[in-house]
């Protein structure tokens, strides 16, 4: 595979063309929103969670291919999740698109990998996730002030 | 072609001359390719007379002095200036319009006043004026511009509250040349100062000071084959003269004590500390290669070039080009429906073909036409209508990739 | 010596190696000459891989980045910074003082406070103070120097009003190293930040800022075997982020509306517009042919030609030497009686001898010597004990030239 | 003759060394100082008139060789001319070291026109004329006012 193919992988393709989760939720127990200011495109996170678990997650925003496939797989892996384990999650993802690192049990993130040979690309796959990591500790914080 | 002769240039170009598949080098307005004799220019300096400039008395200081006067006797000469000592060497265009915000507007407004620029300027002429008015009391205006790129009712804007009216010459993403001289005569009649922002026009087109009468002229040496790190401020020399110093230093002036200091005569006035003497001379030599081949036979054959290309362009379908499609510069922004811009750079960058995609340092803009970016594809005179084709083949393949299962 | 073979080193400049009566260049406070490693770094990158950076999504784009930011990561390792994104390019160390005079000292100044800098600066480190103290209503104030080119009683001038000491590290005039790093820690004790003018140290010594613990370094890599037109500010990361921007433009913003912006992480934040890139990337080649030398072995071969250059100097009637004799870098400023710095120049450009005549842009300086002017000879790492005979020899020349009958 | 020998002539070395009129004069009409940036170099010229003609002029100061030798020269030359006269040399000299032009009756300042190939000195034989001129002017200012 060519390292263009690698980055275009038929995954990612479709999650492309067919991104899952792209919805917004009402009453979303957090709403954010997301900005890559290497090339303007926003995203917006909507967030609901059931005692620290993620129990539903949705996107909308334009984007490129890269950042599509990526908050589309997102939510597809987050959903069910509790805060600590889309941590650690993210934590292996994060890993693995700067540096290449493929780590135990990323399952279908790993056709993200290629992203880490193309540096004005990593901030792409990044910006989903981000954006979904401040958002739920945003509510950490505000469970803290209840 | 009217005697142009595009494998002759292109022959002098390190970047594609005697390669087997060489680049197709499509983002010209970012920055341009250089000539061998630029090149050469440069390391005939750094082999052959490398020394400071102006202090030294010795044979090749006095050799770099000359060198270095000359390109701007030359760069002055370009554009029509009648005293050599209205340039002053710079980083690039934004440095110059810098300097004009730190130097003038910073010394000449109050609040009240206006500062009036256009929605289609690059950031380099806003974010100075945004910093300058927050810093002077002054009101920072805007001329609108519509979704073809084109200012709307500007003699609206200019009014005796303005005192300095900052355009573009040329947009970097619509290719709009705008009538500088005419609102320049505007402008003027109401007593402000008119700065022309002449990075993106000055490569394509003959830019006369003169004629356009502006008081100040911001130039991007890189733009227009000259070396990285060199750009130039153009100002009429009375307003040079008067103007506050910039940055403060050696070579700026005359008599130091310790309170207080006088200032060297212009232009050494603005260029404080040793100066980008090996870059300045290789824009002398850029000015000998444009004029060599002449400003007006580059505009006509970019010009055909570009028609050329919104035509091939217009026939992908899906395809929409921002801008009005037949009176513009060789700069072509637009976007593929389906396709986001920076996959496609991605993707034609794989195929050797170098555009640019992304806000162009013009987020106003990009509001204004309510998309995140756009693809972007700008030609100098080294491009080819065989690179177009290329170019609109390679964004079928694109699309084509990203649509299939 | 040392194994530091000084031929081998020369025969690396273009500018010495293969030419039969090669010019003895002893001007190097001015500028130094370029080993074509640096020439070469320069040539490459207009060659194979010249783009913008930053913002293309095509492989040179990527490429010039790479090289670009790897320079910048080299340079912050050779004055032993933790952080890369503490340095900031510029145009030389001109720019890097007026960078802090501008977007640190104009929003952190205030009537009262104190600008403590010394007798022995450059313009380029006096200038922008007088500049900043004017516009803040700050007072300026000068630690006094001796006529051994030394500091007298520094400490007593420094106390709780003063907000910057600025201080260079080296004279360009006495050769004379200061204790930064103990006054770095006295001014620091009062709550002062420091500003530490490295353009003459660095080429000669080893710096290191975390050593120095100074806030803010001025570096000049045009002085220290790099491409004319660049430099570097270093800026301790808490300051950096702080501190408010300096040239508004591309680059160096993240979001623009028409009202406002918000500026880009740092160091971009302050290298708005298409910065010096082949520059920048030919002070990385630079700071490498310097790390294979070893700036420690440098210092030592310079210190011995500059201990043999004032003995054979010494020797000579009539000659005056500026300056501490023992302890000192390797620039020698010097007066002969009955000749005038400016025709000895003269003369020994006749013999192919290169030295600077002048007040060096260090007016003060010469206001305390009570001359207009002084000769100065100033060596590098391919100087030679050769090179100070033809000097000395030559002297003798001029002042037999202008006494004879 | 070198390039060097034309700068430095015997004549100019022997003004340099001996100068003429390198004095104060009391009671001068006009007294003014000149001063070049370049070098720090400065210069005092003393003037007197009678009725619009140069009774007596002066100078002193530190400069290099050849300041002092075209201060000096000057001096021998101006004595006795009226102020139209000393324009119409200084023109002539002024001409000569920039473009190396050797007008009609320029006497003993042919020695200097050497300085014109060498750019950064000819502010050092012009230092001393640019002064008398300077002052010139401000006598007749003066005389207007009166
Ligand atoms: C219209 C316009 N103005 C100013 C600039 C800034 O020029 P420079 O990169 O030389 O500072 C650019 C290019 O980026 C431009 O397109
Ligand atoms: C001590 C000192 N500081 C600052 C400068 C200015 O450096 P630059 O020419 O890189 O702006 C110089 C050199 O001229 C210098 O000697
Ligand atoms: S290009 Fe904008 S997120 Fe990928
Ligand atoms: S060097 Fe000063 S006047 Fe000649």
């Amino acid at each position: 595979m060519s390292e263009i193919q690698q980055l275009y992988q038929q995954l990612i393709l479709e999650h492309n063309r067919n991104p899952k989760n792209f919805k917004e939720i009402e009453h979303a127990d957090c709403k954010l929103e997301g900005y890559n200011p290497l090339c303007g495109d926003q995203i917006t996170i909507f967030l609901k969670l059931e005692n620290d678990v993620i129990s539903d997650i949705g996107f909308q925003g334009k984007g490129c291919a890269i950042s599509k496939a990526s908050a589309s797989i997102m939510t597809t892996m987050l959903k069910g999740k509790t805060k600590a384990e889309a941590a650690e999650i993210f934590n292996k993802f994060h890993k693995m698109v700067t540096d290449g690192t493929i780590g135990e049990n990323v399952g279908k993130l790993e056709v993200l990998a290629g992203v880490h040979k193309f540096p004005s690309r990593v901030k792409c796959a990044i910006l989903a996730w981000h954006t979904t990591m401040k958002a739920l500790d945003e509510i950490k914080a505000e469970d803290g002030k209840r | 072609m009217m005697n142009f002769d595009v494998e002759k240039i292109r022959a002098q170009f390190p970047m594609f001359a005697g390669k087997d598949k060489p680049l197709i080098y499509l983002d010209n307005a970012a920055t341009t390719q250089k000539p061998q004799s630029v090149i050469d220019a440069v390391t005939k300096y750094y082999s052959e007379y490398s020394a400071n400039v102006h202090r030294g008395i010795y044979a090749i200081s006095e050799k770099a002095t000359h060198e270095y006067e000359s390109a701007r006797t030359r760069i002055a000469k370009f554009i029509g200036a009648d005293f050599e000592k209205s340039i002053v060497f710079t980083r690039g265009a934004t440095e110059a319009i810098n300097l004009v915000a730190y130097a003038w507007a910073r010394h000449n407004l109050n609040p009240g006043d206006e500062i009036l620029i256009t929605e289609m300027e690059h950031h380099s002429n806003i974010i100075p004026w945004q910093l300058a008015a927050r810093d002077t009391g002054a009101t920072l205006r805007y001329i609108p511009i519509d979704e073809t790129g084109t200012l709307v009712e500007s003699e609206k804007y200019i009014n005796p509250k303005t005192k300095l009216f900052a355009i573009t010459q040329q947009s970097n993403v619509f290719g709009t040349t705008n009538p500088v001289k005419e609102l320049t005569e505007i402008a003027h009649s109401f007593g402000a100062k008119v700065l022309v922002d002449a990075a993106q026009a000055m490569p394509h087109l003959m830019v006369d000071v003169v004629d356009l009468d502006c008081d100040f002229l911001a130039i991007s040496g890189h733009k227009m084959l000259a070396p990285t790190g060199v750009g130039a401020l153009f100002a009429k020399q009375e307003i040079l003269e008067e103007m506050e110093p910039f940055l403060g230093g050696g070579e700026m002036i005359e008599q130091v004590t310790m309170e207080t200091a006088t200032w060297s005569e212009i232009p050494q006035k603005f260029e404080a500390g040793t100066p980008n003497i090996a870059q300045a001379i290789g824009f002398g030599a850029a000015v000998d290669f444009i004029n060599q081949i002449g400003i007006e036979k580059i505009k006509d054959y970019e010009g055909e070039m570009t028609r050329y290309a919104i035509a091939k362009l217009s026939e992908i379908s899906g395809m929409q080009i921002y801008g009005d499609l037949f009176c513009r510069g060789p700069v072509i922004s637009f976007n593929v429906s389906g396709v986001h811009s920076h996959d496609l750079a991605q993707l034609l960058d794989m195929e050797n073909i170098a555009i640019r995609a992304g806000h162009h340092c013009a987020q106003p803009i990009m509001r204004k036409l309510d998309v995140p970016a756009t693809a972007r594809a700008s030609f100098y005179l080294y491009n080819t209508k065989a690179e177009v084709d290329a170019l609109c083949e390679a964004i079928e393949k694109a699309k084509w990739f990203l649509a299939t299962d």
